[in-house]
């Protein structure tokens, strides 16, 4: 049974103007990659990747871009959330040398990744990028754990112009990676598809997601038949060099599909 | 092995008794083909309707002990589009697949028979139970016997393809709608749908933990009520049913079948079991087979019909 | 801790919400007494007929993973051996007995609340719903609110003790009959009692698990099912509910209370958790009451009432 | 949950002409004095104590007396029967000097007692009981276990005339008892209590079953509320000492009083 579990906030952190990390004190048992359904009973339940989790708490930081997201940005700490999960496939921990790319509110998953791949003893790179500066979230964080650290914004707030993909392109003619891990928009993804040549990766991927225990379909990549909340999101490079509909179309919530 | 499990529905000859029901991982033609490769013999389209519907805000599901709770609303991407995924099922496998689709008056149902009729569906499902939608259409059809009969009767006239009523369990005669079914020229019978609808409270945050409120019961709690459903009609009519309703186990599906089933839908246990669900029965199928001597499924005895 | 849990239900103060219901060790005074004594704070006889009755051949219990079916087929010694029952169970204890009655037309149910009038008795239970004795009397009196209405109002007119309604889960609306029961004069609803009913096959010998082929549903399986017919009933009247089906933890009761009921029946729960399970309940009631700063049972909110 | 497994007779033993024995292939688990519930699902479903359990099989013994056991007594090895359980309290196993007090077919359970008892390494004397020597039942297996046996009937057709009452008596006058089992005709075992004395005791009883599960009520006895398909059937004399009903009436399957 996937239980539930009604949870107050406890923390709330400011990461930047539209994204906010929340904690939660209790013992999840998550695996990085893997997410949970959150639901403040007032209409939607919806997915977030675990950006963090230890013996007693986990976070989720979470982008304000839409009805729930709006809601869920006035709560404050103490307030009531409830939970159900984790879900879903987790990464492959390496203890290689590893490049992650991450974009946008992508990143944060890719540091609970990056504290877990550190204990494996991984040699690890990490790629960061977004829009503008303000979109650029867990510079900090990353920094902290003592890893090679890059970050970049379309607009070149910070220097450099470009997305995560041109760094990890760059990374990757100057060095060998063993395993490259990536979270973000799905189009940059594919982007860093192309760049990636021989080495073996796991993409994060996202659909619209109803159920998430495998049953209602909604979440389904084509032509496999991959349910994301069960079989993904986290999918290996041998899974998704056989999904045509990567980087072509989702399905919204009426299972229409929706072209990129 | 699966030759043993071959059996016949409606003049075609199915390679596993076992159903992907309406609504279970429908919503593209790789969430049917992924099912039929996994050993269900015949699949069935989500519920359609004559325009995209989301459905309802989340949580749609809430699971408890014994079952699960839904309310999805429905959510399709509309008859043309969904049609659209049944053919590209049609183009990489031999299944035979159900349309299912919803409505709630005789016009509509004669549209959406019309857009079928030109898909390569092999048959037409009504949905007349959706017991999830009240709020938004009231009481389902098949609480109705007039209702039940005035649809398929007019669906008859018009659908090329063989027609299965998909019944509710929330009636007071399920005789009685079954019959009137038979009557109106249904070529089968498809049981149950959901249960109840039933409610889960939130004692934290005192709120219903659907945000519909309530949700059909699926799953293991239901199987008790399906069976006795599916007998009674089993006792009434003399067209095939597709019996379903918290079958997990080969067990599960024998006791369908005895208690009237042609085929078995298998639903929520893809949550339980995972999709490889299909091929688990099919093999404890065979392995019940053996124990107790039946070469074929048909050799497979039902309970004597009740008077 | 008793203190905490004190409730008022029809003039008196009861020491726990949680009630006994009909038909759960319930044919003997002691059997009432040791549940008192465990924790409960009122307790039901068994549904008394006019005349004695054996109930049905066995098996009358099938269990199954989500909870059990039975058709004991109302079994009890009669209204006078009864009642007599209640008497000596009442010479014991001052915890407040309700007592059930079954009966299939008006004439009987006013005899036997001329009876109940007599007895020591504190509340009259009007068993509407047993659905295991459908081919001996049809479909439950508590499908019609006609029939509700109509019994329940000539019992009132004659009734010493406050009049309880057991209502039906298996009706179309709910809101419909519970309306009927209180413009009749119903003191309080019972709802519910078992659900479906259901069956259950053994596939070695190809028969019905219950010799009557088919129970009524109770246990964990029919509790989101009876939450939701607790809410809307609850939603359309005033007067106080026993809500009951598949309580088997402090956390389920206070669903319960969330969904609008007033006392919590446990039955089926005495086999998963002993005859002990009243004080535990209870136990577990304080627990949430702690947890959430609740200092008295009235104070646990309910659900805002469904328009 | 009180699985119920449906099985083949393996073995029928004619014990009189009215008494057989009836073994399954089943791992049953079950503890001297418990019962189960046997049906053939054609209207009825009885309880039965355990007469022998071991490994793989375990037997029950029948006396042939209405509806259901004439029934099952036409059936032949092969045929299928239903069981649950196995239900209730068990005999508690003593290791010091007991005695076996058997009246009919309540001696089969005291013999799957007694294989117990040995194995504790407790010094057993066993007394049986039947109206004549063709009630008598379990004497050669008795004998086999190489204990003090001595039987008896009403009748005298085996020479001493009386019941295991009497025997025990005798018994009981010669010798100290640490512990004293009961199982046969409720008179048997009041005329017992009052021979007794002292000595700690347990006493198989019968009441009318339905569920045996605990919650139909049925099996009650006053004034306690005891049920004997769960706190019973096996109870102890500090129980039985407050059973006010206890040779004085038991309840019919309506729950109606039948006074002994
Ligand atoms: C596996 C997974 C992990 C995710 N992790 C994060 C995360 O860590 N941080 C974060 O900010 N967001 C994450 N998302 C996206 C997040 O679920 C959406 O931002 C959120 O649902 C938007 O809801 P809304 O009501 O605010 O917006 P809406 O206005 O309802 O929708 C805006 C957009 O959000 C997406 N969306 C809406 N509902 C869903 C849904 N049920 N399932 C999937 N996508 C939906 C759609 O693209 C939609 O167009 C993740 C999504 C998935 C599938
Ligand atoms: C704990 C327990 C252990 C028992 N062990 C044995 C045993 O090892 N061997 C054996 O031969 N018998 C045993 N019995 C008695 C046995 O259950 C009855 O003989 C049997 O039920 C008779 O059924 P019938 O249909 O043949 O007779 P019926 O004609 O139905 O009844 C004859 C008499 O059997 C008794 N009886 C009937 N039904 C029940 C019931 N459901 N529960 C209890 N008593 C009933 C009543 O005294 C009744 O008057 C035991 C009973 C109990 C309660
Ligand atoms: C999530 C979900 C969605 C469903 N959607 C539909 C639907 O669209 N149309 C329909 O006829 N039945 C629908 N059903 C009912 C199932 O087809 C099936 O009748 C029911 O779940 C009982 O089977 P099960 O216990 O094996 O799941 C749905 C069930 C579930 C759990
Ligand atoms: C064995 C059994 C016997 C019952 N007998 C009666 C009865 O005589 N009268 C009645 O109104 N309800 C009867 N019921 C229904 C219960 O009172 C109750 O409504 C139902 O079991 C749901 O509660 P539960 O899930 O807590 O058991 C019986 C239920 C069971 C399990
Ligand atoms: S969200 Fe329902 S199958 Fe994945
Ligand atoms: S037989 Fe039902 S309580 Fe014992």
């Amino acid at each position: 049974m996937d239980k539930r579990i009604t949870l107050k906030i406890s923390k709330i952190e400011d990461e930047t103007k539209d994204i906010k990390t929340f904690t939660f004190n209790h013992k999840l048992n998550a695996k990085p990659g893997q997410f949970i359904m959150l639901t403040d009973f007032e209409g939607g339940e919806k997915p977030f990747s675990i950006s963090d989790c230890s013996e007693n708490e986990f976070s989720i930081t979470v982008k304000k871009i839409g009805e729930f997201t709006s809601r869920l940005f006035q709560k404050g700490v103490g307030d009531y959330m409830s939970v159900r999960g984790a879900f879903g496939s987790s990464f492959f921990v390496s203890n290689g040398k590893v490049l992650l790319v991450g974009g946008g509110y992508g990143s944060p998953p890719l540091y609970f990744l990056a504290k877990k791949l550190l204990k494996a003893g991984a040699n690890i790179a990490v790629v960061n990028g977004a829009q503008t500066k303000d979109d650029l979230v867990f510079c900090d964080r990353f920094s902290k754990l003592g890893i090679k650290y890059q970050n970049i914004t379309e607009a070149g707030c910070l220097g450099r112009k470009g997305t995560s993909v041109d760094l990890a392109k760059g990374a990757l003619t100057k060095e060998k990676f063993d395993f490259i891990y990536a979270a973000g928009p799905e189009m940059m993804m594919k982007a860093l598809q192309g760049v990636i040549g021989e080495v073996d990766y796991e993409f994060l991927f996202e659909r619209y997601m109803k159920c998430a225990i495998g049953i209602c379909g909604n979440c389904t990549m084509d032509p496999l038949g991959i349910r994301l909340c069960v079989e993904g999101p986290v999918l290996p490079k041998k899974i998704i060099e056989q999904l045509t509909e990567f980087g072509k179309y989702r399905r919204d919530a009426s299972g229409k599909r929706i072209r990129y | 092995m699966h030759n043993r499990l071959k059996t016949k529905f409606l003049g075609f000859e199915v390679k596993s008794p076992l159903v992907l029901p309406a609504g279970i991982m429908d919503m593209s033609f790789s969430g049917l083909d992924i099912s039929a490769k996994n050993g269900a013999g015949i699949v069935t389209s989500k519920s359609l309707t004559l325009e995209q519907r989301s459905g309802y805000k989340g949580p749609v599901v809430a699971e408890f002990e014994s079952g699960l709770l839904n309310a999805m609303g429905l959510c399709n991407p509309g008859i043309v589009d969904g049609l659209a995924e049944v053919n590209e099922f049609k183009e990489r496998s031999d299944t035979p697949v159900i349309v299912s689709v919803f409505a709630t008056n005789v016009d509509d149902f004669l549209e959406l028979t019309n857009h079928v009729n030109k898909s390569r569906g092999d048959f037409l499902e009504l949905n007349l139970s959706c017991p999830n939608v009240y709020d938004e259409f009231g009481i389902p059809l098949a609480s109705s016997k007039d209702e039940v009969f005035k649809i398929v009767k007019a669906v008859k006239r018009v659908s090329k393809l063989p027609v299965i009523a998909k019944l509710s369990p929330n009636v007071l005669s399920i005789t009685e709608i079954a019959l009137a079914a038979e009557e109106a020229g249904a070529d089968a019978l498809c049981l149950i749908n959901t249960v109840g609808p039933g409610m889960l409270i939130d004692t934290k945050m005192v709120k219903p933990v659907l945000f519909n409120k309530f949700g059909g019961l699926s799953g293991p709690c239901i199987k008790p009520i399906a069976l006795k459903l599916i007998y009674q009609a089993y006792s009434a009519v003399d067209i095939p049913i597709i019996g379903m309703g918290g079958v997990c186990t080969g067990e599960d599906a024998i006791e369908m079948i005895m208690a009237g089933a042609t085929l078995i839908g298998v639903g929520t246990a893809v949550h339980f079991r995972g999709i490889e669900v299909f091929n688990k029965i099919n093999e404890e199928i065979i392995q019940f087979m053996d124990e107790n001597g039946f070469n074929e499924l048909s050799e497979i005895p039902k309970l004597e019909k009740l008077k």
